[in-house]
C-alpha cells in the first residue's frame, strides 16, 4: 500500500494550513497508509481544550478525534521548543524524536507539505 | 503626558517567527510597551512573553479559546480586547506597530 | 475625526487577517473614521459568490464595513492581475461587477492619498 | 505511462509557484502524464479576466496546460469559499463559468484519486 | 511631512512583496518621507546584476534605480547572516547597524509591512 | 542499481527558513543527494549548500539570473532544469521532496 505524509509546519487556526491538511490527510484514510507530521508551528495543533465557537471556525482538535485512525506523529523538539511539554496534550498523538520523525518521512511514497 | 509615550504592538505571528522576534526586539527598546496578542500571537505566551521588562501584555480571549492557551497572572484579557487596542493607539500612544 | 487606515494583502480564509481587520474596524468605525486598502492578494476579499461551508463569509463582512462607512478600496494593479476588473460605472457602490457593493477599484495612489490623511495605520500581512 | 501529481496551495501572482508548476509540468508533458490538484489559495489560478501587466497570465497557462493534456483539478471546499461554483454543466471541459477551458471544480476525493494513480508527488506552499 | 517606512522581509521574485512594497513606496514619494527598510530575506534586494527577463518578471533593480530619490536602507545584520558581504551591492543604498535600523523605524510615522 | 539509492530535492525557500532547514537536514542524512535550487532556493548558493558532503546541486538558471546569484564550480546549471529534475524522479530515484 502507498503511504503518505503530510507535513503541517504552520500553526492551527491563524492559517487555512492546518484544516487543508486535516482534510487532505482524511480523505486518503481508506486508499492509504496516512501519517499527519507535526513539525515546526504545526505542533501547536496537539494542545487539549481547543474551542473555536467565538472564531467562527471549525474546531481542528474535534477533527483530530473524528479522524481517530489519523496517524499523527509529533516532532519532539519543536514541541519542546515552543514551551509545550507543560501542557495537556491530545492523547492519539504519537511523539517522535528527530530520527524517528525523518525516517518516518523517508520511509513515506510521498511527503506532502502545507 | 507619561502616557503618551506608549508603544503599542499588535502582534499576530508565533514565537520564532522573524516578525515576532523584531516585534519583541522594539518592545524591549520602547521602555514602555503594551503588547496586544491577537491570533497566532497568543502563542508567544507559552514562551514567556508577559517576562519582557516593562512591558504589559493583553490577549485575545476568543483567539485564546481556540486555540487552548491559558493567560497567567501577568497578562490581561480585556472584555473587549479591539476597542481596547483601537483606543489606545488611537488616543494614548506615541508610536504603533503591526506584526 | 480621527482616521486610521489598514492595509492587508491576504485573501480570504487563507489567513485569518480579513477577520482580524474586521474586528479592528467595526471596532474603530464607532469613534473614528476608517480606510481599507486590499493590495496584493486581498483583492480576492470582496469576490461575489463566495460560498463557504465551515468559515464566515469575508466579502459580505467587508460589505458590511462599507455600508457602515469603511472606505474600502481594491489597489487596480492587483485587482486586474487577478481577473477583477474595473468599470466606468459604479452601482451600489462597486465599479466592479466581481465585487460586493460598496468596494471599489482604485489606483495605488489611494493608498498614498490614505496615509496621508491618517492618524494610524495598521498593515497585517503573512 | 508513469504519472506525476502535483499539489499547489498559493493563488497566483502572490508566489512564484504558479509559474514553477507550469514549468514542471510542460517538461513533464512530454514523457509522462500530469494531475495538477489546486488547493486552498491555488483555486484563484483558473481564473478568468486576468490581465496582468507585468507578469504571465497564470490561468492561461494552466488552461494550456490542460489542453496538452495535464488534468487540472480545483478542490470544490475551498473553489466554493472563494466564490467559484461547480455547475452541472461541462461547457470547453470546464464546470465553472468562471474558469478558463479545461479546469475543473471537483471533490477533495479526487485528490485522494490521483495519489493512489501516482508514482511522484510534488507539492509546492509557502 | 509625514514618514512611512515600507519593512521588506520577503525575498525578492519568488513573491510579489518586494514588487508591491516598491510601488507602494513609489507613489507616496511626493507626499511623504518614504523609506523601504530591508530585512531578513528582504535584503536580496541589494545584489548588484539582476535580469529578471526569462523569468517574465519586473526587474526589480531596474525599478530602484528608476526611484532614485527612494531612501533603501538596509539592516547589516541580514545581509552579513545571508552571506552577502562579498556580492556587489546596489550602489544608492545606505546600510544600518541594527541601532540605526531600529531608530529609522521608530522616528517614521507609520511602519508598514509586506 | 546504484542510481536507484538517489534522493532528490527540490528547494524553492531561501535560507534559515523552517522548509529550507528541513530540507538541508534530509539531504545531509541521505548518503546520496541531489539538491535542484529554483526560485528562491539558488539564494542557498550565498551560504555554501554545494559544500553539503555527498549532495550534487543544480540551479535553475532564470532563476540565477533574475536573483544576480553566480554558480559556483561544483554547482551544475543545467541547460533544461525542468526536463533533468523531471528526468531524476520519475526514472532515478529512491525518494522526492520538495522544500
Amino acid at each position: 500500500m502507498k503511504s503518505v505524509f503530510y507535513l503541517l509546519d504552520t500553526a492551527p487556526y491563524g492559517s487555512e494550513n492546518a484544516f487543508g491538511a486535516l482534510n487532505a490527510a482524511a480523505v486518503s484514510l481508506n486508499e492509504m497508509d496516512v501519517t499527519l507530521g507535526l513539525y515546526g508551528d504545526g505542533v501547536y495543533l496537539t494542545i487539549v481544550g481547543q474551542d473555536s465557537r467565538k472564531l467562527g471556525l471549525p474546531n481542528l482538535e474535534d477533527i483530530l478525534y473524528a479522524y481517530g485512525e489519523l496517524r499523527v506523529l509529533v516532532h519532539e523538539p519543536s514541541l519542546v521548543e515552543r514551551g509545550l511539554f507543560g501542557q495537556t496534550l491530545i492523547e492519539t498523538i504519537e511523539l517522535a524524536d528527530e530520527e524517528d520523525f525523518f525516517e518516518a518521512m523517508e520511509s513515506s511514497t510521498y511527503v506532502i507539505e502545507f | 503626558m507619561k502616557q503618551e509615550q506608549l508603544d503599542v504592538f499588535l502582534l499576530t505571528k508565533p514565537p520564532f517567527s522573524p516578525r515576532s522576534e523584531l516585534c519583541l526586539k522594539l518592545a524591549a527598546r520602547s521602555g514602555k510597551a503594551r503588547i496586544y496578542l491577537a491570533g497566532d500571537g497568543v502563542y508567544n505566551l507559552l514562551t514567556g512573553i508577559e517576562k519582557v521588562p516593562e512591558c504589559d501584555v493583553y490577549a485575545c480571549k476568543e483567539d485564546l479559546e481556540a486555540r487552548a492557551i491559558m493567560a497567567g497572572e501577568k497578562v490581561t484579557v480585556p472584555d473587549d480586547f479591539y476597542s481596547d487596542f483601537i483606543e489606545d493607539i488611537m488616543e494614548h500612544c506615541r508610536h504603533e506597530y503591526t506584526f | 475625526m480621527k482616521t486610521l487606515t489598514i492595509v492587508l494583502t491576504d485573501g480570504p480564509y487563507i489567513s485569518e487577517y480579513a477577520e482580524i481587520a474586521y474586528k479592528l474596524t467595526e471596532a474603530a468605525l464607532k469613534k473614528y473614521k476608517v480606510n481599507i486598502f486590499l493590495y496584493l492578494d486581498a483583492v480576492h476579499i470582496p469576490k461575489k459568490d463566495q460560498n463557504p461551508a465551515f468559515f464566515i463569509n469575508a466579502g459580505q463582512l467587508f460589505s458590511e464595513l462599507a455600508e457602515k462607512g469603511a472606505a474600502v478600496r481594491a489597489c487596480a494593479r492587483c485587482a486586474g492581475a487577478r481577473g477583477y476588473l474595473p468599470e466606468e460605472e459604479i452601482i451600489q457602490g462597486s465599479n466592479c461587477k466581481d465585487y460586493f457593493p460598496g468596494i471599489r477599484i482604485t489606483s495605488l495612489y489611494e493608498l498614498s492619498e490614505m496615509l496621508s490623511m491618517s492618524d494610524r495605520v495598521i498593515s497585517l500581512s503573512r
